[in-house]
């Protein structure tokens, strides 16, 4: 741009930073502090997740899966289960469907709303916002802890079902979660999506045109916000979600702001699953788990025909999919995790590419991606 | 004025000579101001820390002594003990003394700060000249800092924190000039006695009982300057949203990335008293400085140690409720962005900064000058100062209300074209 | 809040003591952790520092991010081989006095991917800790009680016998290469992937004799960098908790146990 | 103009057919071809999965791109297979941007070398490390193996 030829400056942001969401490292060439190329380096929570499904029974897998995305263990759980089911044929009760997407959701008002106070946490807000989203992850954890006995690697679904039944304790803590939902809702956007700053920080910011979004494989609020109404809930229902009424949200833009305004749409749409779910939940048939694999032991023993079977269910960050080889022995032949958050990932580089360090940290909290899913 | 001959009088013998009582007195006046300003900036580490934690539906510290009250001493007697580390590839001496650079001068402007009625450490003609020379000093330090250190994120905090003092500077400065006009001088002790009286129209009107609130605030010169000098403090003193030569979630900690222990420490106290500095700057600049009810009525019933007793309590008020202020903003606003905030502050600040001195002129114009400076144009003689005043309030009033909303209006404009990912 | 070491310690003298309390009390109520989150852990840590559990109310909500201004490195997670050296840095980093907390059972000792080709099986093996919190991830109350039994071990340690105080001088730690087989140090690999069978308490030779003929590369685990002994002495609860034949049998500690 | 069974089979076949399939292949030397003709006239616009199999028994890699059409639907597999001496497939980036990080990571655990793919390092391993740790010939260690050795 002008006659002197300015020196670049090449800055590591990561793998210890502090809004690199985990241990993800980028390289930035910077000019000034406009972003000329961005390289996301990988692999500093490479932990095997892969290789130790393949050397373990089905089951064991289970909470290995927990900590992919250790923010929605349930939704990790949930992909893994439907993945072994159609590999091996299993029926799911129709009210262990229904306790499933009522964890689902659960999960995806959790994930959004941290999600968003991250990311204000990383335009430079002092842990407040976040702090909103952490006030209502707690009260949802408490719920899965009742169900499950942990909070956050719940490891709650079995095969055909999940461990246990809903404790009796567990729907009264519930309904009064859903009585405080839509104040949180209207208080959260309220203080967030209109404050001068915020929009100043994420309008034009990180666009993901509609066309390319695509083809960049992106998939869940990244996608959406891009102004594509795909969601697997809907592309490929599964479990019970093909009985709910539901909208999809979707941005014009596909800009930073855009993927934030498609998060507070979910929230409200999961709310109003978590509604629908409720009123139907008392008259579902069956029991939390397909008799034929009630005990642990049957679980343990699970032993699929040979063949393979890909699966994915929609979690918050994305389509998450579970593709199983089986040989027909107890342990899975090949097991690969197809991450949301890893392959959101593609297009940050393309993302970043003219916008100022600042907005760096603001486009990857906007894509939302937890480390343990994204190097597994 | 300068009282503070008093206490050197009780100290010191009478026969001593004359540069002994002199030595004697700055060192009592710069010990008070020093350890007057290490207990200020413990607390207020600690009301920061408590307020945020209240903001967050937290507690914060509460273990360290009666509600966490000793906090700020634990964390003092852990970093002066801590190890002190220069990066090998460190520029050593700049490094060493980038701090000291940083400190320096913001202790350096306590000195000239009329903490009361008859409290000023020196009295300054030129106050506010010095305020704005000294200020910029702590500037080369954050740069020495940034530079010496070696390292990329110092180095982008350090440039950052230049930029960002070069364009804050600007405003800050036109900001405290429209007072300057009003005042007609630039002596900070003696701001706040022009401050008496009743809102706006201060000791004008006959009669009118001496409340202590003729504050500048309640001008529309005063209140626009007043804003204006409050954000550009904000970004002096980086605070958020204009914390970016520091911002942790971008740079790690800017230009202060490599400092440890004792260094650390003093680049903390540096902010926190730059910070409290500017609090008090602007007490005493737009909101009456130690004046306040009662001041002039204990003047008056001839307890003169009392009123300046109570004047100390109203600028501290006033300061600490200002400090409050940036607490609260810093728990509720995330940041600016670089260019954002360089564009903040030449293409908002700066126009109304400007179009305030020549609101301030054009008050001193219609206030204090006669027909015939104004070549016969305009008959003021024969109003009241008071009428006065309110004619040029109403004047100022329209010219500062309409050139707000043209500088927000023009800067409406349709952002730049977004960057695409090509395909 | 005298602990009975301090107390044993006061009547050395009492001018030392004193100073060593005050010291002791600044540096307890004043531990600013590293903002260093590794994995799941770490949300937990975060955790810790809202408002069901605040930290804050101990004076440790100060996250710094910048290993120069921390005291205290929450080792918060899975390390694995590609981030050792980064670890190690880091906490090479920080100014002494320094504290490491090792929250959970990943970076106590891989945890559940203690098995794989790429996890470091524990953060003990490069740097010393001082605490260790059980758990996977540990619920936020855990870590608090970490901090605060991080609290009660500051209390206990006397000025005369910290080494950072005495020696003037700061060691770093040896930090790990990225080798061809794992963690290199000194060009020797020291944590090969694959091939090393672990000597954990369930298939060491004690507890069940048949698998005690797996072991194939003694000779390697010898290079495990165990931590110096002077921390040994300044923490004494280091490996209380630990039953003493694990203790003896793990070749991390290598039978350093008190 | 290829005249390679496996491009000719998709052509040739009506979608609603070969989409109850089993196993679609396709040649190793068209698989560009094969991904433009997925994406392009079946609409298959993403590619949303790509994974390696180690087949150990045959002595093969196989390749497995799941790909996926916005407008909803199942996704559709198809497959390439390379030996594993020296796996070698063209890549797909150029047709899927989004393949780049998947091919990447199947480059970094299986070894399967992408021509044509603008940046092909390790992802997830550094450049030093030799081996790649999800073939099923890779040594494995762990008390998980010790124990479950007498099972498999």
């Amino acid at each position: 741009m002008s006659a002197h030829e300015s020196q670049l400056l090449q800055v590591n942001i990561g793998p210890q930073h502090p809004s690199t969401h985990g241990v993800f490292r980028m390289e930035v060439t910077l000019d000034g502090e406009t972003v000329v190329a961005l390289r996301p380096v990988f692999g500093y929570l490479h932990r095997n997740h892969e290789q130790l499904a393949e050397a373990s029974s089905y089951i064991q897998t289970m909470p290995y899966t927990d900590r992919l995305d250790y923010f929605n263990s349930m939704t990790s759980n949930y992909g893994y289960a439907l993945a072994v089911e159609r590999l091996a044929g299993i029926e799911v009760p129709q009210r262990a469907s229904y306790i499933r997407a009522l964890m689902s959701e659960l999960t995806r008002i959790l994930n959004h709303a941290t999600a968003i106070g991250f990311m204000i946490n990383d335009m430079g807000a002092w842990h407040t916002a976040l702090q909103f989203g952490m006030r209502e992850r707690e009260k949802i954890l408490d719920l899965f802890e009742m169900a499950s006995g942990a909070r956050m690697m719940c490891n709650y679904f079995r095969f055909g079902g999940v461990v246990r039944d809903l404790p009796p304790e567990f729907l009264p803590y519930f309904d009064q979660l859903m009585r405080g939902l839509p104040a949180f809702f209207d208080e959260f956007e309220q203080l967030l999506r209109d404050n001068e700053i915020i929009v100043a920080r994420s309008s034009g910011i990180g666009i993901l045109p509609r066309d390319v979004a695509a083809g960049y494989s992106v998939t869940g609020p990244v996608l959406r916000g891009s102004g594509v109404p795909y969601d697997i809930r809907r592309a490929e229902p599964y479990g019970i979600y093909g009985e709910l009424a539901f909208d999809i949200p979707v941005g014009s833009v596909g800009d930073v702001y855009d993927r934030t305004l498609v998060r507070f749409a979910e929230m409200r749409q999961s709310y109003r699953i978590l509604q629908q779910i409720r009123e139907r939940l008392p008259d579902t048939g069956g029991g939390h788990i397909n008799p034929a694999l009630a005990n642990f032991g049957k679980q343990k023993a699970l032993r699929p025909p040979a063949g393979e079977a890909y699966a994915r269910v929609e979690s918050p960050k994305g389509e998450l999919g579970f593709y199983l080889v089986s040989d027909g022995s107890t342990q899975p032949y090949r097991y690969k995790v197809r991450a949301p958050s890893f392959i959101n990932l593609t297009p940050l580089g393309a993302m970043c590419r003219g916008h100022l360090l600042a907005d760096v940290v603001v486009i990857l909290g906007s894509i939302d991606i937890v480390m343990g899913e994204v190097d597994r | 004025m300068n009282r503070t001959i008093v206490i050197s009088q009780i100290l010191v013998i009478e026969q001593a000579p004359g540069w002994l009582v002199a030595a004697l007195n700055h060192a009592i006046i710069a010990g008070v101001l020093l350890i007057g300003g290490a207990i200020t900036m413990m607390l207020q580490v600690w009301v920061e820390r408590r307020l945020i934690a209240r903001m967050q539906d937290r507690l914060g510290p509460n273990r360290v002594g009666p509600e966490g009250i000793l906090q700020s001493i634990a964390d003092g007697i852990k970093m002066f003990t801590k190890e002190d580390i220069i990066p090998r590839a460190a520029d050593r001496w700049v490094h060493l003394l980038a701090p000291i650079v940083a400190l320096a001068p913001i202790a350096m402007m306590l000195a000239v700060l009329p903490w009361g009625r008859g409290l000023v450490a020196v009295d300054l003609e030129v106050g506010v000249l010095y305020i704005a020379a000294v200020s910029s000093i702590s500037g080369v330090g954050l740069m020495m800092a940034g530079w010496g250190s070696r390292n990329t994120f110092a180095l982008l905090g350090a440039m950052r924190s230049i930029a960002q003092l070069i364009a804050y500077e600007i405003p800050l400065i036109i900001a405290l000039l429209g007072i300057v006009l009003l005042t007609g001088g630039m002596s900070l002790a003696r701001m706040p006695e022009l401050q008496a009286g009743i809102p706006l129209f201060g000791s004008s009107i006959p009669g009118a009982p001496d409340l202590g609130l003729g504050w500048f605030i309640f001008t529309p010169v005063g209140l626009l300057g007043g804003i204006i000098f409050f954000i550009c403090a904000l970004a002096e003193g980086e605070r958020t949203p204009f914390d970016i030569p520091e911002a942790d979630s971008e740079i790690v900690a800017g230009y202060m990335t490599e400092y440890s222990g004792m260094k650390f420490a003093v680049f903390y106290i540096a902010q926190y008293l730059l910070n409290f500095a500017l609090a008090v700057l602007s007490a005493v600049v737009f909101l009456g400085g130690w004046q306040g009810p009662g001041v002039a009525w204990l003047a008056d019933a001839g307890l003169g140690a009392a009123a300046s007793l109570l004047s100390l309590l109203w600028l501290l008020l006033k300061a600490w409720g200002l400090f409050m202020l940036m607490v609260v903003i810093r728990a509720a606003v995330p940041r600016l962005r670089v260019d954002q905030l360089m564009s903040f502050a030449w293409k908002y600040l700066l126009p109304l900064a400007l179009v305030n001195v020549a609101s301030a002129a054009l008050w001193v114009g219609l206030t204090e000058w006669s027909s015939i400076e104004w070549g016969n144009l305009l008959p003021v003689d024969g109003l009241a100062p008071w009428q006065r005043i309110g004619v040029a309030a109403l004047v100022t009033a329209v010219i500062n209300l309409g050139a707000t909303r043209w500088v927000l209006r023009i800067n409406r404009a349709p952002a730049a074209a977004p960057v695409v990912v090509p395909a | 809040m005298a602990t009975e070491a301090q107390l044993a310690a006061e009547r050395h003298g009492v001018f030392l003591t004193t100073v060593t309390r005050l010291y002791n009390w600044g540096r307890r109520s004043s531990v600013y952790p590293l903002s260093f989150g590794l994995a799941c852990c770490a949300i937990e840590m975060m955790a810790t520092g809202m408002a069901r559990v605040d930290l804050a109310r101990f004076g440790a909500e100060m996250f710094r991010a910048s290993p120069r201004q921390a005291d205290l490195m929450i080792v918060a997670g899975t390390v694995t081989k590609k981030m050792a050296p980064q670890v190690v840095r880091l906490y090479n980093q920080m100014p002494e006095p320094r504290y490491v907390i090792s929250m959970g059972a990943c970076a106590t000792s891989g945890g559940p991917f203690r098995d794989g080709y790429n996890v470091l099986r524990g953060i003990d093996l490069l740097i010393p800790v001082d605490v260790y919190v059980p758990g996977c991830p540990p619920r936020p109350e855990a870590l608090l009680h970490g901090l605060m039994t991080l609290q009660a071990q500051i209390d206990a340690q006397r000025l005369d016998a910290v080494r950072w105080y005495s020696d003037r001088e700061a060691r770093d730690h040896p930090v790990p290469s990225l080798g061809r087989h794992g963690l290199e140090l000194d060009g020797q690999t020291i944590d090969p992937v694959g091939g090393l069978p672990l000597l954990s308490p369930l298939t060491s030779p004690h507890a069940e004799e048949q698998r005690s003929g797996q072991l194939e590369h003694p000779q390697e685990i010898r290079l495990f960098p165990i931590m110096d002994d002077t921390v040994a002495r300044e923490t004494p609860w280091r490996a209380r908790g630990v039953a003493r034949e694990i203790a003896a049998d793990d070749l991390k500690r290598g039978g350093a146990h008190e | 103009m290829s005249d390679q069974p496996a491009a000719v089979r998709l052509t040739a076949a009506l979608p609603a057919a070969w989409r109850d399939a089993a196993r679609l292949e396709a040649h190793a030397a068209d698989l560009p071809a094969v991904a433009r003709f997925v994406r392009d006239r079946l609409g298959y616009a993403m590619l949303t999965n790509l994974t390696a199999v180690d087949d150990l028994a045959r002595g093969e890699i196989e390749v497995v791109y799941h790909v996926v059409s916005p407008a909803g639907g199942a996704p559709l597999a198809f497959r390439a297979r390379t030996p594993r001496a020296a796996a070698r497939l063209p890549s797909l980036v150029a047709c899927w941007p989004g393949a780049e990080l998947q091919e990447r990571e199947a480059y970094d655990l299986f070894g399967v070398t992408f021509d044509g793919h603008p940046d092909l390092r390790r992802i997830y391993l550094w450049d030093d490390f030799v081996g790649h740790p999800m073939r099923r010939d890779f040594p494995r260690q762990g008390d998980k193996y010790i124990a479950g050795a007498g099972e498999e």
